[in-house]
């Protein structure tokens, strides 16, 4: 391998390398810093950026607007927590079958199968929901959030009902977080680079071209849904061992709207969109909220009352929306800045660069 | 045009047809096709004009899956496949290119070709590799990596043709190729048409209301009007057949 | 067991009538401009607010709310209009031309701004607000009670369609609001004024938020910033039932959503009956397998080839 | 009257008008002539604003029409009948004609030009209770062009009326086109049919590849001539001319 192929495959690579280095600084950053809260946030964030990736891959690739999601992040979430609390908390709230009830299971395998649950959940509901185009869609996605969300909400013996359940083992910090997010980004953008990823993008273009292209539309938004419901598990699992508690009324409507507001005023058609959504409403989020609390010009101390946070938030969505539809990054992915070279395909098929027009005849 | 073009698909038996019989679409009590029967042979040029309005869409439509007929039916090399979906005419050998082009806008050049390969059923390996080398041999690999809504019209309306190319099809359905092109983009689209039945071992159906590069590259010429046929034959009948003058320009009423 | 029909019955067309004057509200504007609004909710829950002083503490001080009947529903009514209008103006105005999906979340942001500015200016916590108490009292129809309440909410809801109807069918600007959400362009083409048209629709879906949100106040009792959302949720699925774009498909499933709600509260069995939402939800979802259009599918969505 | 010069349109980046100039004088019909794809219907719905120009001006006796809203411009006087007639299925007949006075001051005539649409057109008399939907496609035609006529425009613009009507039904159509004429209502028409267009218009404009090809009063024009615009078989000949040589 010499380096000019080295060199493709980075350019290749170059998106979610370039979006995992942002992160990993800012980890990093905060790291040396030795700040316990803002690590805190951090950590809050890059669980924020999992859920974020894990819309994207189906709204982003799809362009159906599904507004059902979070329903995933609930069942990972309640997942890990029948397969890793102790017994004895459980025994507390819950009132789970044998094999639940009496086992503490390990966190990284508890983790995987919390993911696959709400994926093959998503296979069963999607093979008919993935059917349905525009916002008959979006609908249907929030209808099957609705039913687990009232399920879930109902379901003491299983979820301790409407009230918080507590005792999960904390053990999500920054770098188990960051790991994962990096996880998200590679994986999310290996997807869209793989033939089913490229033909569930082409859906998104057109979907009658890509119908006569021979692509199966459903089959690929089912793929897509059941891997976007794996990351939302995940996320879910993550925020669970993070606070180390549940709610069900905690993945309802507020998380919703605030994950899809970060995907869309980043970009929802592309991964880096979705990484920058992320990191630019919750910087946004705190800055709101530092000025709440009040900040010092000197002798003059200047605050906000409270709840301005919200209505900024809200206002500056609007403005970004007016000014930038299609959100911040527009769609597009990290730019390659080191001008042509040879590229290559994500086949695996090189393409020489362009020769100058002069060149070529 | 590069003189040396590589061969990409040649395998297909040269006895199948794409066939139409007694095909009618009504819609809401209007005929829109009326009781159309045609037969395309692989390896030819094969028209089919009409004035505006007169079915030809439509049935392109029912050849592709996008619009059931009311009754008739559509084979394929033998084979029934009246209502088919879409994506399995398209794996089973029968591409198409839009009037309104429907690239992939927002996706490089060669991926919109990629796509339809893999809608046959290849890798993203095998795929890209076919793409390109129909991006050479139409003269365009220079622009692979261009996004696709960038490209200036006449160069859209190529990486259509080079979409449906790339589904390596037994029949390839060009829905008004050189609406709106130039005359010199025309004359490159003439010669690119008249070489893709050698080249892909394939048929092509090309509607058409550019008469030159109707009577330039086809073979036979169907016609219709008001959804029935009034005329077939070769360009020279076509050109001289007062029935279809009288369709196209409207009756003479004394 | 009639009384028990009886009052199934009441209920559920009394829930329907709030649910289908609320998809009425949102199905309006979604046929002329293709937004789903779902600030709708909060538009109802603004014209509760407006009832009492503003103020963070926990009792709430009624304002408009003491008014005499008719000045009051006046005043809220006038009150929604202005916010739907200003609604319209500043925020969905610019993003005319947008995508569906982007009106969609600019709608959510707005939801979100004014569920946010209630709660910075009156807090979060529940208020109880008595209005009109004297119409939660029974009347009785022979040997049946019901709650005079719902009558009232029923015959209310019924005047509103006729209305609607007449003003749609007999008005010049109801004439344009048809054409303009069966073909937009054309009707501009004929000079038909687009921006008043649409403001006319605005306005129309605050008066309607503001009926929703006296009927509603009367019969729980209660404020709280949320409390638009469980019924834009619920008005929001019935457009979609109903069928995206008709106005009769909007009401249709309304009475659709409410009734079926209201019935599976009734019939189901006990242990699941707390999941009676997740039951309406389902009857959604298989609607919407059934017959994806909705239950009066409109042509002028689907695309052509 | 109208006067539209050195015209450019484009779709994107797509040219479908390449500097067209053609002007209507008060009461005549005018024919645009052309194939598909010509830039006919552009021209006139950029006439009519619902499509911008990117160069060009388009003018309506003193007043430049460019840059108006498609509303504005119906209010000006410009009315156009676009491609596919576009009833209003839901509203009935009534409602659909009436719909054409949005734009009018003079309320009081509104109820006299009524009453004589429904002379003009006898069908409708009987029908204005009916949904438009419900209407046959000659009679959706009429309708519509009812319904412009009660915006009294100064201008009707009118593409493709015979689209997709039986032959003797466009000679309905035709003839109403006439007896507006003879009323000094200015028509500027697109048509498919040369012939139709020979019989029926003062002047034609042939437009092929969003260019003038030629122009001319009906009575100069030959049909030869006619045809070898709107084919284009002149450059067919000297392309095979150039090959063989």
């Amino acid at each position: 391998m010499d380096s000019r192929h080295i060199t493709a495959i980075i350019r290749f690579l170059w998106t979610p390398l370039i979006l995992s280095f942002i992160v990993l600084t800012i980890v990093l950053i905060v790291w040396a810093s030795g700040d316990s809260v803002v690590a805190r946030t951090i950590t809050d964030g890059l669980i924020r950026t999992v859920l974020v990736i894990g819309l994207y891959i189906f709204i982003g690739n799809s362009g159906v607007l599904a507004f059902g999601h979070i329903a995933f992040m609930l069942i990972g979430g309640y997942a890990v927590a029948w397969l890793t609390m102790s017994p004895f908390k459980k025994s507390f709230a819950l009132d789970l079958p044998a094999i639940l009830a009496d086992n503490q299971f390990p966190l990284f395998p508890s983790a995987i199968a919390a993911g696959l649950l709400p994926a093959i959940v998503a296979f069963i509901v999607g093979i008919p929901i993935m059917r349905l185009s525009g916002i008959a869609a979006s609908i249907a996605t929030f209808a099957v959030l609705a039913i687990f969300y009232t399920i879930y909400s109902n379901w003491d013996s299983w979820t301790f009902g409407a009230s918080t359940l507590v005792g999960i083992p904390l053990y999500v910090n920054m770098w188990v977080a960051l790991g994962w997010t990096v996880f998200a980004i590679f994986t999310a953008y290996l997807y869209q680079q793989t033939k089913y990823g490229l033909a569930l993008r082409s859906s998104r273009e057109d979907e009658v071209a890509a119908r006569a292209a021979g692509i199966n539309i459903p089959v690929q938004r089912l793929i897509a849904f059941v891997l976007s419901a794996f990351f939302m598990g995940i996320a879910g699992v993550l925020q669970a061992h993070f606070l180390g508690s549940l709610i069900v009324n905690g993945f309802w409507l507020g998380i919703t709207f605030l994950s899809l507001a970060m995907l869309i005023v980043g970009g929802q058609r592309s991964l880096t969109g979705a990484v920058v959504g992320v990191i630019v409403v919750s910087t946004i989020v705190e800055l709101l909220r530092q000025v709440e609390a009040g900040i010092q010009f000197g002798n003059f101390e200047f605050s906000l009352p409270g709840g301005f946070q919200e209505l900024g938030l809200a206002v500056l969505m609007i403005v970004i929306l007016i000014y930038r539809p299609w959100g911040i990054m527009g769609g597009h992915e990290v730019p390659w800045p080191f001008g042509h070279g040879k590229r290559i395909l994500a086949g695996g098929f090189a393409l020489a660069p362009p020769l100058p027009k002069d060149e070529r005849k | 045009m590069t003189a040396s073009a590589p061969i990409v698909i040649t395998e297909n038996a040269s006895s199948d047809k794409l066939e139409v019989f007694d095909v009618s679409v009504d819609f809401e009590g209007l005929r829109a096709i009326d009781d159309v029967t045609l037969s395309i042979n692989n390896r030819e040029v094969f028209g089919l004009i009409g004035p505006n309005g007169a079915g030809k869409t439509t049935l392109v439509n029912v050849l592709t899956g996008f619009q059931k007929p009311t009754t008739g039916r559509v084979l394929l090399g033998g084979r029934d496949v009246t209502g088919w979906t879409p994506h399995k005419l398209g794996r089973n050998g029968l591409s198409r290119t839009f009037q309104a082009v429907r690239l992939f806008r927002d996706l490089p050049v060669v991926e919109n070709l990629e796509i339809a390969a893999i809608g046959t059923g290849l890798g993203r390996r095998e795929a890209s590799k076919r793409s390109i080398e129909i991006l050479k041999w139409m003269d365009f690999e220079h622009k692979a990596f261009d996004q696709a809504d960038t490209l200036p019209y006449g160069e859209e309306r190529r990486v259509g043709i080079g979409r449906a190319l790339a589904m390596a099809p037994r029949f390839v359905l060009l829905d008004e190729p050189a609406a709106g092109l130039s005359d010199a983009e025309c004359d490159d689209l003439m010669s690119i048409i008249s070489k893709i039945p050698s080249n892909f071992g394939c048929g092509v159906l090309l509607i058409e209301h550019n008469m030159r590069v109707i009577m330039g590259v086809c073979e036979r010429i169907h016609v219709i009007d008001s959804g029935k046929t009034i005329a077939q034959g070769s360009p020279s009948e076509i050109q001289n057949n007062p029935d279809v003058i009288r369709a196209y320009l409207g009756s003479k009423t004394e | 067991m009639l009384q028990l029909i009886v009052q199934i019955a009441v209920d559920a067309i009394s829930l329907g009538s709030l649910l289908a004057l609320t998809a009425l509200g949102i199905g309006l504007i979604f046929g002329i401009m293709r937004l789903i609004n779902f600030a709708h909710g909060d538009f109802i829950m603004l014209g509760a607010y407006a009832l009492i002083v503003p103020s963070a503490a926990d009792a709430a001080m009624m304002f408009i709310g003491v008014w005499p009947a008719p000045i009051l529903v006046i005043s809220v009514i006038a009150i929604l209009i202005v916010v739907a209008l200003a609604s319209e103006r500043i925020a969905f105005r610019p993003l005319r031309t947008a995508d569906p999906s982007i009106l969609l979340i600019t709608s959510f942001a707005l939801s979100f701004f004014f569920q946010n500015l209630v709660l910075m200016v009156y807090s979060g916590r529940p208020k109880g607000v008595p209005l009109w108490p004297d119409l939660v009292k029974p009347i009785y129809l022979g040997p049946i009670r019901v709650p005079e309440l719902h009558i009232i909410t029923v015959c209310v809801t019924l005047a509103l369609l006729v209305l609607l109807v007449l003003f749609l069918k007999k008005t010049t600007i109801g004439v344009q609001m048809r054409a303009a959400s069966e073909d937009f362009r054309m009707a501009q083409l004929l000079g038909v004024r687009g921006n008043r048209v649409i403001a006319a629709a605005f306005a129309i879906s605050g008066l309607l938020a503001a009926v929703v949100s006296l009927l509603f106040v009367s019969q729980t009792g209660t404020l709280s910033f949320k409390m638009g959302v469980p019924l834009v949720l619920f008005a929001f699925v019935a457009t979609v039932v109903g069928g995206m774009g008709s106005l009769v498909g909007a009401v249709l499933g309304g009475f659709v959503v409410g009734v079926s709600s209201i019935v599976f509260q009734a019939i189901l069995p006990m242990e699941m009956r707390m999941n009676d939402d997740a039951w309406v939800f389902a009857l959604v979802l298989l609607i919407l397998l059934v017959r994806p259009g909705g239950l009066v599918s409109v042509k002028a969505l689907q695309e052509r080839v | 009257m109208l006067e539209v010069e050195n015209l450019h349109v484009h779709y994107g980046r797509t040219p479908a008008v390449r500097g067209v100039s053609l002007d209507v004088k008060e009461g005549e019909i005018v024919c645009v002539v052309g194939p598909n794809g010509a830039g006919k219907s552009t021209t006139l719905s950029t006439i009519a604003g619902t499509q911008a120009p990117t160069e060009g001006s388009i003018r309506l006796g003193d007043n430049s029409v460019v840059g108006r809203s498609p509303e504005n411009i119906a209010r000006m006087g410009i009315s156009l009948v676009p491609e596919g007639r576009h009833v209003f299925t839901q509203l009935t007949v009534e409602e659909n004609i009436r719909l054409g006075t949005a734009v009018r001051k003079d309320r009081d005539q509104i109820e006299s030009d009524f009453e004589e649409m429904l002379q003009h057109f006898p069908f409708l008399s009987g029908r204005l209770k009916t949904p438009g939907g419900k209407l046959s496609g000659g009679e959706q035609q009429q309708l519509v062009i009812a319904r412009a006529l009660m915006t009294r425009p100064q201008i009707i613009l009118l593409d493709e009326p015979s689209l997709g009507l039986a032959p003797i039904i466009v000679d309905t159509v035709y003839s109403i086109l006439h007896a507006l004429r003879d009323q000094g209502i200015t028509l500027l028409v697109v048509e498919q049919s040369t012939h139709r267009a020979l019989e029926n218009a003062d002047r034609i404009y042939v437009l092929r590849r969003g260019q003038i090809e030629l122009h001319g009063k009906s009575a100069d024009l030959t049909d030869t001539e006619l045809e070898r615009a709107y084919f284009g078989f002149d450059e067919q000949e000297s392309t095979s001319q150039g090959t063989t040589s």
